[in-house]
């Protein structure tokens, strides 16, 4: 009885854990977007459970009840949602403007694109032109 | 799954689901905005968005070992962290003895607002909503000069591209009569916050929803044609605006910032006034930076088509 | 009288629930795409409707009565509406309706499948 | 009598969700998440009269007004994605 009592932290930590292994595994950036909501519905599912009162109602009042659940979680998670959904918003248009300027969304050939930008300009920083890149490439291969 | 259009659908029942829990835990004006907002608003954004991107994951290398281990590790800490917290539901928690009982004693003779979610969001904490809103401000700013699109090209081929649903024409009556209806339940949800479930957020939300339906179903040009790019820009403004200018009036009259007790000469009157212009300002500001990003979003798509063909 | 509203709203509450239970199974064990939907659009039309009319018999005349009644309305109107743009899609995008032949399903018109 | 409801709701919720996961097809999981919006309509409602506050159902209206907003808005972009890649091939 004393530790099943928790079950709700439990199921909040496994459902973090689930939003944090896909922010960390998935390379896709709008997968890693998804997970990232589901990391948010975990907190607010943990400030929500803080607030009930078992045998309590929702903080309305009215002269039938009288016990009301903890109105102050509520506030908080009310406008964390929508700052919630306003960040998610920001994050997709970052995501569009990632696709419009290297052609892909998934984390590691934009890294690799990178790369080879930073590799191209340390060349050319030495003198070196795009043949002269293009030919060492083969000459690794 | 590499589908990401099954991700987003799975996506939005996972936020139906949080939804109906949140109205288990007795918190129905939570429920209320993630029905609205996380079913709604966010599916809407990561479908427009996914039309911009590619549709299918990539298989990519994947290393789930390390990422396995790393979140076993942090669940395992935080599982053991919750074995000092206070059982679930339990009446006598810490969270339930500081200000909570205050706000739900005091709150009808003070504010004279039946929903204490509403008197605790815009007058005990209004501060913070003040702050909250002014978020939603700067990412609707983020958002639009990340997808800013020069005007030239606008003018010229938003009228040559129809609007993508224009055969259905069964969907399209049908949403002709229920967009009064979605904006008609917008106002009501708006005004009738201080009772019920529901306020600012919520109300701004839905709104744009039903503006988003029009847009979808009617072509971007239409309903640019009743939102014009520069009154939503100026009503963007025009919310917060509202909701500082309460604050900054009440300091004119003798009060602190926010302080709504003198706005009217009864304490509780001057309460009600505060609430229901916060709560206006909250709503229009909401709806304003959702219908924006929502068009910034589709022009983009609709600029795509044009230049491919 | 009180005992007799009761028990019609029970009944209607039941139907509603069996109906809302045999759209969940035809959901669940059709073979295609048009047959489910079938099954799912029309018994949730009814059920929910039936459903709702229940409640409404729970709730007497008043505020709750008509919020139950815009319900009843949007569902009515969304349902169908949703359930028919969804089959128009389907029908557009290529995906053919089975066809019942010998004792196994074959997709309509003979045409070579290409669902996506 | 309304747990007796709810229940059924219920199950069919989980059915929903089962199709939604398996779809072969992606209209299967548009049908399913419909489908699954609509018992969450009336999931609610019932709730609302279990729990002897039926005064919620503002929520349940939300619901039904979002669900065929989001069911429209995947059905527009799916036309539009199914269209190019037809074009593609």
């Amino acid at each position: 009885m004393n530790i099943i009592g928790l079950y709700n932290y439990w199921i909040v930590v496994v459902l973090m854990m689930i939003g944090f292994y896909i922010v960390i595994a998935h390379e896709n950036l709008i997968k890693k977007l998804v997970g990232l909501t589901i990391f948010q519905t975990s907190v607010f599912f943990l400030y929500i459970s803080l607030g009930k009162v078992s045998g309590a109602t929702a903080p309305i009042l009215s002269e039938k009840w009288q016990l009301y659940s903890n109105p102050l979680p509520h506030v908080l998670i009310l406008t964390a949602i929508v700052v919630g959904i306003a960040t998610t918003a920001l994050g997709l248009a970052l995501v569009v403007r990632i696709q419009e300027a290297y052609g892909s969304i998934e984390e590691h050939e934009i890294q690799e694109q990178d790369a080879q930008d930073q590799l191209e300009c340390q060349l050319e920083a030495y003198g070196f032109k795009k043949k002269h890149v293009l030919s060492i490439q083969n000459l690794e291969e | 799954m590499r589908d990401l259009f099954a991700v987003v659908m799975l996506g939005g029942i996972y936020s139906l689901l949080s939804a109906s829990l949140f109205l288990d835990l007795d918190a129905v004006d939570v429920a209320f905005t993630e029905a609205s907002v996380g079913a709604g608003i966010s599916t809407l954004l990561l479908l427009a968005s996914l039309k911009l991107v590619s549709r299918y994951e990539r298989r990519t290398r994947y290393k789930p070992a390390l990422a396995l281990g790393v979140i076993v590790v942090t669940g395992a800490l935080l599982i053991y962290g919750t074995l000092d917290m206070p059982h679930f539901g339990s009446a006598d928690a810490p969270a339930h003895q500081h200000v909570a009982p205050r706000y739900l004693e005091d709150s009808m003779e003070e504010v004279g607002v039946p929903n204490v979610v509403t008197s605790v969001l815009a007058s005990y904490r209004g501060y913070d909503t003040l702050g909250e809103t002014l978020v939603i401000f700067t990412a609707g700013i983020g958002v639009l000069s990340l997808l800013l699109v020069s005007q030239v090209t606008k003018d010229e081929s938003i009228k040559k591209v129809p609007a993508d649903m224009q055969q259905q024409i069964i969907l399209r009556v049908v949403a002709k009569m229920m967009l009064p209806l979605i904006l008609l339940f917008a106002l009501y949800v708006q005004f009738h916050g201080d009772y019920g479930p529901g306020g600012g957020f919520q109300a701004g939300v839905i709104f744009a929803a039903g503006v988003i339906l029009y847009t979808m179903l009617f072509g971007l040009s239409n309903a640019q044609r009743v939102f014009k790019r520069e009154i939503l820009e100026l009503l963007t403004a025009f919310g917060v605006l509202i909701y500082a200018g309460v604050g900054v009036v009440c300091m004119l009259l003798g009060g602190n910032f926010l302080d709504y007790n003198v706005l009217r000469h009864d304490p509780v009157h001057g309460q009600h006034l505060g609430i229901l212009l916060v709560e206006l300002g909250v709503g229009i500001t909401v709806a304003a930076v959702m219908i924006t990003i929502f068009f910034k979003f589709t022009w983009r798509t609709v600029k795509h088509k044009y230049i491919k063909e | 009288m009180e005992l007799v509203i009761d028990i019609i709203s029970w009944l209607f509450l039941i139907v509603g629930s069996f109906f809302c239970l045999t759209g969940g199974l035809g959901l669940l064990r059709f073979p295609d795409f048009f047959s489910r939907i079938h099954a799912a659009s029309l018994t949730d039309t009814l059920g929910a409707s039936l459903i709702l009319i229940g409640l409404m018999f729970q709730a007497g005349w008043g505020l709750v009565m008509a919020k139950l009644l815009l319900i009843l309305l949007f569902s009515l109107l969304a349902g169908t509406t949703a359930s028919h743009a969804m089959a128009k899609a389907a029908l557009k995008s290529g995906l053919k309706p089975l066809e019942f032949k010998k004792g196994v399903y074959k997709e309509l018109s003979g045409e070579t499948s290409s669902k996506p | 009598m309304f747990a007796i409801t709810a229940i059924a709701v219920l199950i069919v919720m989980a059915v929903a969700l089962a199709r939604a996961f398996l779809g072969p097809t992606l209209y299967d999981r548009i049908l399913a998440v419909n489908n699954f919006g609509t018992k969450t309509v009336l999931l609610i409602a019932t709730i609302g009269f279990l729990r002897g506050r039926p005064d919620f159902l503002d929520i349940a209206i939300v619901y039904a007004l979002i669900n065929f907003i989001s069911i429209i808005a995947v059905l527009r972009f799916f036309e539009y994605a199914g269209k190019q890649t037809t074009k593609e091939e």
